[in-house]
Parts: C-alpha cells; structure tokens; sequence
C-alpha cells in the first residue's frame, strides 16, 4: 500500500467489496453526495454574485443596521437550530424516540422563524422599491443577485423544514430509523452551513456603516 | 441500534407485477437502463433527421424539401428552410446529441443496465432515485422536443446558448422567446435528472461492490462510469444555476448576462451591468467536463470490448488505463478557457488554459498507444462489436490529434468558429462516443435481450459507418482549413461560394452514412424477436455479467451473492480448457 | 473488523455541540464586528471568508459529524468539492476585465 | 475481414494526409505582420499530428492484419516492452511537442494580443449589429465624438448614438460600412457591439476576434499587402449570421489620404 492509499483509507483494507468502504449505510453516502453537488451549486451562485459584484462600481451598501441586526437574528436562529438538529440525532441515536422528535420539532420551529425574519424583510426591501430587475440605490443587479440567492436558500431551509416533517411523523411510527434522522440532520446543517457564506457575502458586505 | 456498517439498501424488492409497474414505473435497474437506450434512441434518430435537414440545405440552399412545411410554416414555407429555421434545427440538433444521446446513452442507459451487474449487485444503491432519474430526464426531452411545435420554433442561439443572444428574448430573433425558455427549462430537468443519476452510480459503485470485487479488480467499463458520474455530479451543479440566472432573464427581468446600452431591433434594451463572458464561463466550466461526461463511458467500453476481441488485457492494465481516464477527468476541470480563446477572455488566461488542455493529450496518447499495443500480438476475433472498438480507435486518434491544433491560441486564432472545429468534436466526441455505443450495442445486445444480433448485417453497417464517417468529417477539416466558417445556413460569400461542392459530397456521404444506421435499427428491432438465442457467455468473456443468464433474472444473480476471487481480464491461462477464466471462478489462486 | 471500534473517538456528548455552537456564534459577533471596522475592501474579503471558512469547516467537522467517520469518508468528498470552487476563480481575471474595458457601466 | 480492415484503414489514412499534403484546400496567403509566425507553428504542429497520425492509423492497420490471421489456437504475444515503453513514448514525444509548440505559440499570441498596439498605430472604431459592421475613423480633429446607446437609430443613420449637436468631437466623425487602411501602417480597432455576440474575422490578416457586448475590445494589426479581403462574422448573432459581412480595403498610403479626403468633402 502506497503512503497515499494509506492516508485516504486509514491504512484499513475497507475497499475489497462486500461492505460500505466508509462504514456509514448507503443513503448517508447519497446525501453526503448530494451536499457535494449542492454545494457547488451555491457556490456557483456566490461567484456569480462576487463576479458581477466586482465588475459594477455602482453596487449599493444599504442595508442599515437595522438589516444586519435582523440578519444576525436569523443567523443566530439558523445556528441553534442546528444545535437543536444536532440534540434530535443523539436522542435518536439513544432510542429516545419521543426526546428526538421533540428536538426536530424545535429544529423545524427555528425554520420557520428564519424564513419569517426573511419574508419580513424581503418584504421591508421590496416596499422599499427593490426589485428582481430593479433597484434605486444603483447596480440593478444588487436587487437580482440578492433576491437569487436568498430565494435559493430560502427554499432550501423550506424544502428542510418539510423534510424534517416527513422524518419526524415517519420516526415516531417507526418507520423510519435513527440514521434517517442523522441523514436529515446533515441537510439541514448544510443549509446552515451555506448560511454562513451568504452572511457576511450579501449582508456584511453591503452594511451601510455611515 | 442497527448495525450501520451493513450497506442499507432498498434493493430487497420483490419483483414488481403488472405492465406499468414492470416495464414503465419499474425500479429494476436493468428495465431503467433500457428506457435510457431508447429514449436515446429516439433521441438520435431525431438528431439524425435534423443533421440530414441541415446538411442537405447547406449543399442545396434553395432547394425545397418536400413535407416539411407540415413541421413549420413558417421556418420552412414551401419545404426551402430559412435562415433562422435553419439555426434552429441547428441548435435542436447539437442539443439532442450532446445531452440525450451523448450524456445519456452510454452513461446512463449501458452504465444503469451493467454498473450493479458487474460489481456483483442485485441493483443500484437507490431504485426509487433511479426511476426519478430518468423520468426527470425524460420530461427534460419532452420540453425540448415541443420546442418544434411552439409559435417562432426552436431557439436560434446554439446549443451553447451564448448570451445576450440567447437571453434577450425575441427582439434578439425568432425562437429566442418562449423557445429559448423551453429550452433552459429542458437542460435544467437535464441537469437534476444527471445529478441525481450520478449520486446513485457513485453510491453503487462504492457500496455495493461484491465480496472481492476490490477497485483494482473493478471492470474497466465500472471505472469508466464512476469517473464519469463523478465529472457529473460536479459538472451539471454548475449548468443548473447557470440554467436558473438565464431563466431568470428571461421571466424574471434580471440582467445576469445581460450588459448595459444594448440596442437590439432599434430598441434600447432595458438591462445592465449583467456580463456575458460569465455565462460563457459557466457554460464551459460544466462543457468542457461535459466532453468527457460523453467520451470516458467509450474509452471504458472499448477497453472492455478490445479485452474479449483481442483475447488479453488491455497493455498496462487497470493501473495505467484508469489512471489516464482519472488525470483526463482532473484535467477536465482545468481546461474549459480553451472554448475562449478568443471570446474577449482575458489573454493571460488562455496562455494559462492551454497548457493544461495540451497536457490532456498525454494521458490520452498513453491510452491509444496501449490500445493499438495490445492488438499487436492478439488472437483477433473481429465480430461486429470488435470491429466497432477497433474502429474507435481510428477514429479516436483522428480526433484528437486535431485538438493539438485548437488547443493553441495562437493557431485558434485562424482556426476557431471554423469546420475545422466542427470536424475536430465531431470526430472525437460525436463518432468516437458513438462507435462505443455501437460496440456496446453489439456487444451487450445478447444479455439484454437473449438473442444476438445478426453479424452480416451488423459488419455491413460497421464498413458504411467506418468510411462514411471518415467522408463526412475528414473534408470539413480542410474546409476549415480553407476558412470555412461554422454555423452559416448558406455560403453566399464569393470566398466561401467555390468550397461548396465539398458541401455536397459531405452531405451525400452523410445520406449514405444516415442510410446505414437505418440498417441498425432495423437489425436492432428485427434482432430482439427474430435474431438467434444467446447462450450465457456468447463472447467467452471474463467480466461478471456473463456469468448470468441472458437475460438476466430480476435480481440479477438469481438470490447468489457472487464472489469475486481474481482481476477483470485474465485472457490465455494455459491450464485451463478455454482460454480465459471468469471472475468469479475460484478453482486455481489468481495469477496476480 | 468491528466497524464501530475503528471510527475515532465519539463527541463527548451535548456539551461539546454547546462549545462548538457558542464558539460559531462568538465569530459570528467578530464578522459582525469586522464589517463596521473600515477597513479596505480586499483585506475585509479575505478576513470575513476566513472565518466564514473556518465556521463552515466547525460545522462540516462536529455537526455533520465528519470529524468522527472514517477518513476514507472525508478523502472522498472534501478534495473535490474545493478543487472545483477553487477553479471558478479564474472567472475573476474577466471581472476585473469589464471594469478597465467596460463601455456603458452605469 | 482484419486484412480488409487493414487495407481500408490505410487508404483512408493516406488519403485523409494527402490533401492535407497537398494543400488542396488551404488557408489564404497571410497579408499581416504577425501572420508568418502563426502559419510556421502551423506548419509545425501539422508536422508533428501528421506523423502522428499516420503511424498511429499504419500500425494500427499492421497489427490487425498481423493478429487477426493468426491461428486460433496460438498464444497471445505482449507488445514488446509493454505499457512501460508506451507511456514512456508518450510522455516523451507528446511533452516535448507540447513545450515546444507552448513556447513558440505563446510569442505569436502575445503579438496578437498581449503586447500594446504600437503608438504610431491608426485609431479605427468598429461597432457590429446584427448584420453589418461599421467603421468610425475620427476625422480632422483626431477624436472620436462620445457614443450614446439611446441616439442610435438605424432610421437616421447614427448607428453609433453620436450627438454632434452637443459634442463637438462627434461632428467629423466618418462612419462607414468598409474599413480602408493604409499598407503598412499599424491599425488599432476598438470594437463593441451594439446588440449580441459577434466576431471580426479576416482569414487573410489571420485576426479573430469577438466582440463582447458591453465591452471595448482592443485589437491590433498591420498589413503587408494591399487588396480587398472579406470581414467576416463568426460568432452566431441570429437569423442573418451567414450574410454578416464588410470588406477590408488595404490601400497604398496615397490612395488612402485621398479616400480620407474624399470622405471627409462629404
């Protein structure tokens, strides 16, 4: 074995077929897989944005800090609903069947307050006169890449929240297992993950500071 | 707690009951496997009638073609194509074969049916996934098939849709409204139906190998469909957003890819700040990739098909053959400037992106020189599928040695947007992947349906293929040598007026090439009711799928969990009666 | 091979996640803090996606648990994931392009 | 059937190389400065894929109809040397082709495209539209009039969105359909587009260039000869692509001062 082949795989012999080389059932590796080509696709997206971002010297700051204290919220959210995705897998992992529900739930609960806090203030910026193709404070794009991106997000914290859902009503019945939930839970923390990318990118970087 | 180091799949499925649940909504891989050949059948065969449509109006500009009026009125009136009808059928074309048939055939459709087979597998690792794979797809060939039959037709901008072109809408011309719109759509459902198609041959590939089935000892076929579904699922995450920014500006009234002060048809456009070197960037970041999503599944079944034709593994083996499929696969990410030399690109960038795209050529040359090593010395049996892998070998080295040419900036200058390039990914990309798809039609056609195919007739197709191929593509290198520029519908310049008899004899070769596949399908069709029984192992191969029988039962190995006890290819072992030795067999200790 | 026995050592429970998610909210407060400092663009850039990085790595590394399947499990999925973001930023040298060529910018 | 294939193979091979050998179809003779080095680095590569490509498809032919005779039941034979020798071949041959045409090719492209237009070059604006190009030489004074997208009305003639009622610079500009040039004498084109896509490609200057919508791309060349050669468009703009085209005048620098004049007199 070659020092490469020993680091990749551990110095283990665990790529002679007949079992998972990574120890973890099949449907993690799929959504292992999935996070993958998700994440390229956001970050796809991201490098649009940064592109056109750089090459238009009339790219608006407006976000008060009115925004940024909103889009800390919803940060702050994201993040504990990850902790509380994090407390379901255990409690699933544990047998506690009930426990574990009672965590997605609060997970799914966190969902909803983000895209909440977010529709609030799409709507605030749309009242304002922002637009998909159009907005006053200079670079029509601003309007486009943000209401992308964040849509783009947006439906994968809604899309995560029926997921949850499903799981959730499915473990109770029993019909699904502790690793479906630990599978959702990877989902789930990718959007939060993607989250922190487009944070500082869209917000922080558009804050009006003065 | 289960034990989680057990590969869980849904594969303990009891065969389904009934036509719809067997033959339509079926999660067998091997019944998803075939609905992936024919939708890419039908596929091809549209992309052929629209490659005859525009060969024959590019040799007979004013001539009518009789009936097709009845398609479109206005594209085509009295049966004499216009212009933009001409664009048209142009864009749908390249689209068809690049996506549904390139992409799909040999990945999806051979790559479903033998990827679980040969590792020992009752099925991939997510059927119902599968399933949606390929009705996403299909949905996708459906969006992009009713283009024909929308108001303007079709769009007019290419299948590399380069925008504003492509995102202005129909100011721009014809078909660039809601046909363009279609069309984004149709390579979105493209895209989700690949990415989904990839995950699950990667999780496949990876989780369900048999006992013993090692990576080494993985079929060259196996490997060639898990790097392929690898540059898929990193590839089309790009396309699919681009597909969505480009909707976008068109039912959206973003301006992504649109810049400011455009003034198209006398109207001052109401866009800004977009670029559209970003969408050429993302296009080919996914389309270079995407060149090899469609020619490493051909280099796999090759290799495969050469190993039972030439009776010995391929010269250097697994080791050296996976390894070039895999450098080609990395380099792939690193090359998709050389798509734009010359599109206004920054300059540095493409003395950067071609030495990247002239290394690929190394891997690749090593690839040929093994092949066309491997048949010196070989017991040669030149059936049908034998002669088409050989004949990928001709027209592979053809092909590419073009790319040398194209891969230089500086020679690009002259060269780019001429038939030379036309002539270049036709050759290496379009015939190549298709002369694999024949082989593995050839060769595969006994397991999957239980009969063989007729040589006579398959030998008569593999010699009208081989030359005409070589009619249709060779001159179009000297025609792009000659400055003939690509993508004209008619050639009314005096500098291009004396270069159109060679127009004409490309179009009659392709007629007659065109011709051939009609014998195909025929012997396809004809074959599958009519053709002689298969026994098990027709081609006295080594690889897992022969030890089943033809076809195979529904999950695969009949309830046996094969073992694997020795490498892919083991040709001429002298102790035994035949000479090669299956996979599985585990009478004498493996050689290696 | 006992498939449990092999992975590395398990988090240490819910109080770990704790640390873990405190530590994520503390520099969430330096981005927050960083963007009202005025400093020049790029350097801003770089310091906002280095911790953004190093939050998204927290994240892969103990909520998905990455740190604690086996490694072959990382190898796999990480190297190419970054390969390919890493190349879509040769777009950039175009980026600044439209700003030194660009006709009609506002 | 592997003699026939041998046979077949080595016909189309030598006749695929002999137009190229031939030049039966070739690319016009070069007018530019820079031309000559792109056509030797042609010539070069072509060399080097020629052979390439003839020993590939030849062996190729030569071994199958060597095995494919042989009699079934004789043992196979390993390519003398093996894989080894085949890789070692490759990454022989193929890398020093490739550092050398690397290096050749990257002073032609810089000549084209990296390296400023000399100073005394002639300043010529060129705009494309679907389906025409027009060229803008500015007049007397030396400048180019500012352009304005929303004044550009085809009905009018102001295809460039010149306003000569408030910007001085724009009232002597000459806007034409055929781009005139003096031999000799270095010229820098400064293109944009007015709609989409499009491409400034004259076979005989060895020039292609896009033209990207919203951009101002700059590009440089002289001509050695003088005659009229097709500009022609090579980037799919739309229904008239075909007919996209404008002609390239080279002029002796005479006969060019007086078209000047005479444009101007206009």
């Amino acid at each position: 074995m070659s020092e490469l082949e020993v680091v990749v795989t551990g110095g283990q012999e665990i790529w002679r077929g007949g079992e998972s080389p990574y120890a973890i059932p099949s449907k993690k590796l799929g959504m292992w897989l999935f996070i993958v080509s998700d994440s390229i696709t956001f970050g796809a997206v991201l490098f649009c944005y940064a592109y056109l971002r750089l090459a238009s010297p009339d790219w608006p700051t407006p976000f008060r800090l009115a925004s940024i204290e909103n889009a800390t919220i919803m940060t702050f959210v994201l993040l504990s609903s990850s902790v509380t995705m994090v407390a379901a897998v255990e409690a699933a992992k544990a047998g506690r069947i009930a426990s574990s529900v009672r965590w997605l739930g609060a997970t799914m609960l966190g969902g909803v307050i983000f895209d909440v806090l977010h529709i609030r203030e799409w709507l605030g910026l749309i009242h304002e006169g922002l637009r998909l193709y159009h907005n006053d404070w200079g670079s029509s794009l601003f309007g486009a890449a943000f209401f992308t991106l964040t849509g783009l997000h947006m439906t994968h914290v809604t899309i995560g929240v029926i997921y949850l859902f499903i799981v959730a009503t499915g473990f109770r019945r029993g019909k699904f297992t502790s690793d479906d939930v630990e599978i959702s839970g990877l989902y789930w923390h990718f959007v939060d993950l993607v989250w922190m990318f487009i944070f500082p990118l869209v917000y922080l970087l558009s804050a009006r500071i003065r | 707690m289960h034990d989680s180091s057990k590969p869980t799949t849904e594969h303990h499925h009891s065969p389904p009951q009934g036509f719809l649940w067997t033959h339509v909504f079926s999660l067998d891989h091997k019944v998803i496997g075939k609905q992936y050949y024919f939708l890419s059948l039908a596929a091809v065969l549209i992309g052929m009638v629209l490659s005859w449509l525009v060969r024959f109006h590019l040799a007979w500009a004013s001539a009518a073609i009789p009936g097709l009026q009845y398609l479109s009125k206005v594209g085509a009136p009295g049966g004499i194509i216009t212009p933009e009808y001409y664009l048209s059928l142009l864009t749908l074309h390249g689209t068809l074969m690049v996506f549904f048939v390139l992409t799909t055939a040999p990945q999806a459709g051979f790559g479903n049916y033998f990827l679980p087979i040969q590792i020992g597998a009752e099925d991939m690792a997510f059927p119902r996934l599968n399933m949606l794979s390929f009705w996403v797809t299909f949905v996708g060939f459906v969006v992009l098939i009713s283009t024909l039959f929308v108001s303007d037709g079709p769009p007019i901008s290419g299948w590399t849709a380069y925008a504003p072109l492509s995102a202005i809408g129909t100011d721009a011309g014809p078909g660039l409204g809601t046909g363009q719109v279609l069309w984004v759509i149709s390579i979105g459902f493209f895209c989700i139906g690949s990415l989904l198609g990839a995950l699950n041959f990667i999780a496949t590939t990876l989780d369900l190998r048999a006992k013993g089935m090692t990576l080494a000892r993985m079929p060259y076929t196996t490997w060639a469909w898990f790097i392929t579904a690898v540059l898929a699922l990193l590839a089309f995450a790009v396309l699919l957003p681009a597909c969505v920014l480009l909707a976008l500006d068109h039912l959206g009234g973003t301006s992504f890819f649109i810049p400011g002060g455009l003034v198209v048809s006398d109207k001052l456009q109401p866009h800004s700040g977009g670029s559209t070197l970003l969408w050429q960037h993302m296009f080919w970041f996914f389309g270079h990739p995407e060149v090899y999503i469609a020619i490493i599944p051909g280099l796999g079944i090759t290799s495969h098909i050469l190993t039972a034709t030439a009776r010995k593994d391929i010269l250097g083996g697994t080791r050296v053959l996976v390894g070039c499929m895999v450098s080609i696969a990395f380099l792939s990410f690193m090359v998709w400037g050389h798509h734009m030399f010359i599109s206004g690109m920054n300059p540095f960038s493409s003395l950067v992106f071609s030495v990247p795209t002239l290394i690929i050529t190394i891997p690749a040359s090593i690839v040929t020189l093994n092949w066309i090593g491997t048949v010196f010395g070989a017991r040669l049996r030149l059936h049908t599928p034998g002669l088409f892998a050989i004949g990928f070998i001709s027209v592979f080295v053809t092909g590419g040695l073009s790319g040398f040419f194209l891969a230089q900036p500086s020679l690009d200058i002259y060269l780019h947007a001429t038939y030379f390039v036309v002539g270049h990914f036709h050759m290496v990309m379009g015939v190549a992947a298709i002369f694999g798809m024949f082989a593995g039609t050839y060769f595969w056609f006994p397991k999957m349906f239980g009969r063989m195919m007729s040589e006579t007739l398959g030998k008569i197709h593999f010699w009208v293929t081989f030359i005409g191929v070589y009619c249709i593509f060779m001159p179009m290198h000297y025609l792009g040598l000659a400055g003939n520029v690509r993508r004209y519908s008619a050639f009314v310049d005096d500098y291009l007026a004396p270069l159109i008899p060679v127009h004409k004899f490309i179009t009659i070769a392709a007629f007659v090439t065109g011709a051939a596949q009609l014998l195909f399908l025929f012997n396809l069709f004809w074959s599958m009711y009519r053709g002689k029984k298969a026994e098990e192992n027709p081609w006295q191969a080594t690889t897992l799928e022969w030890t089943v029988p033809s076809p195979p039962p529904f999950d695969n190995f009949g309830g046996r969990h094969p073992v694997v006890y020795r490498g892919p290819y083991e040709f001429a072992v002298e102790e035994t009666k035949d000479d090669f030795v299956m996979q599985d067999s585990p009478q004498q200790p493996a050689r290696s | 091979m006992n498939a449990t026995a092999e992975r590395s050592e398990g988090p240490a429970g819910m109080s770990w996640f704790l640390k873990v998610w405190v530590v994520l909210l503390v520099l969430t407060a330096v981005e927050i803090f960083l963007a009202y400092e005025e400093l020049p663009v790029h350097i801003m850039l770089i310091l906002l996606m280095g911790l953004s990085l190093i939050k998204a790595a927290m994240i892969v590394a103990y909520f998905m648990h990455l740190r604690y399947e086996r490694t072959s499990l990382a190898w796999t999925l990480v190297p190419a994931t970054i390969f390919v973001l890493v190349m879509m930023c040769v777009f950039f040298s175009d980026s600044l392009r439209i700003v030194r060529l660009g006709l009609f910018l506002h | 059937m592997g003699r026939f294939f041998a046979v077949v193979l080595t016909v189309i091979t030598l006749v695929s190389a002999s137009f190229f050998v031939l030049h039966t179809w070739w690319m016009p003779v070069d007018i530019s400065v820079h031309g000559p080095a792109l056509d030797k680095q042609f010539g070069e590569t072509l060399f080097g894929t020629g052979i390439g490509f003839i020993v590939a498809q030849l062996s190729l032919a030569f071994f199958v109809w060597q095995s494919s005779g042989r009699n079934q039941s004789r043992k196979t034979r390993q390519f003398p040397g093996g894989a080894r020798i085949m890789v070692t071949t490759a990454v022989i041959l193929v890398g020093f082709e490739i550092l050398a045409l690397s290096f050749v090719g990257q002073k032609a492209w810089a000549a084209v495209n990296l390296d400023p237009a000399p100073p005394n070059a002639m300043r010529v604006d060129v705009q494309a539209e679907q389906f025409a190009f027009y060229f803008r030489y500015p007049g007397p004074d030396g400048q180019f009039g500012g352009v304005h997208p929303d004044k550009i009305s085809e009905a009018d003639g102001n295809y460039f969105g010149l306003d000569p009622a408030s910007d001085v610079a724009a009232r002597d500009d000459i806007v034409v359909g055929s781009l005139t040039i003096p031999v000799n004498q270095p010229v820098l084109l400064t293109m944009h587009s007015k709609d989409v896509g499009h491409s400034f490609y004259v076979r005989e200057l060895r020039i292609q260039q896009d033209f990207v919508p919203g951009l101002m791309i700059p590009v440089h060349f002289t001509a050695t000869q003088t005659g009229k050669f097709e500009i022609v468009c090579t980037q799919l703009c739309g229904l008239g692509h075909y007919n996209m085209k404008a002609y390239l005048n080279v002029v002796t620098q005479e006969e060019y001062d007086q078209w000047l004049k005479s444009q101007i007199g206009q």
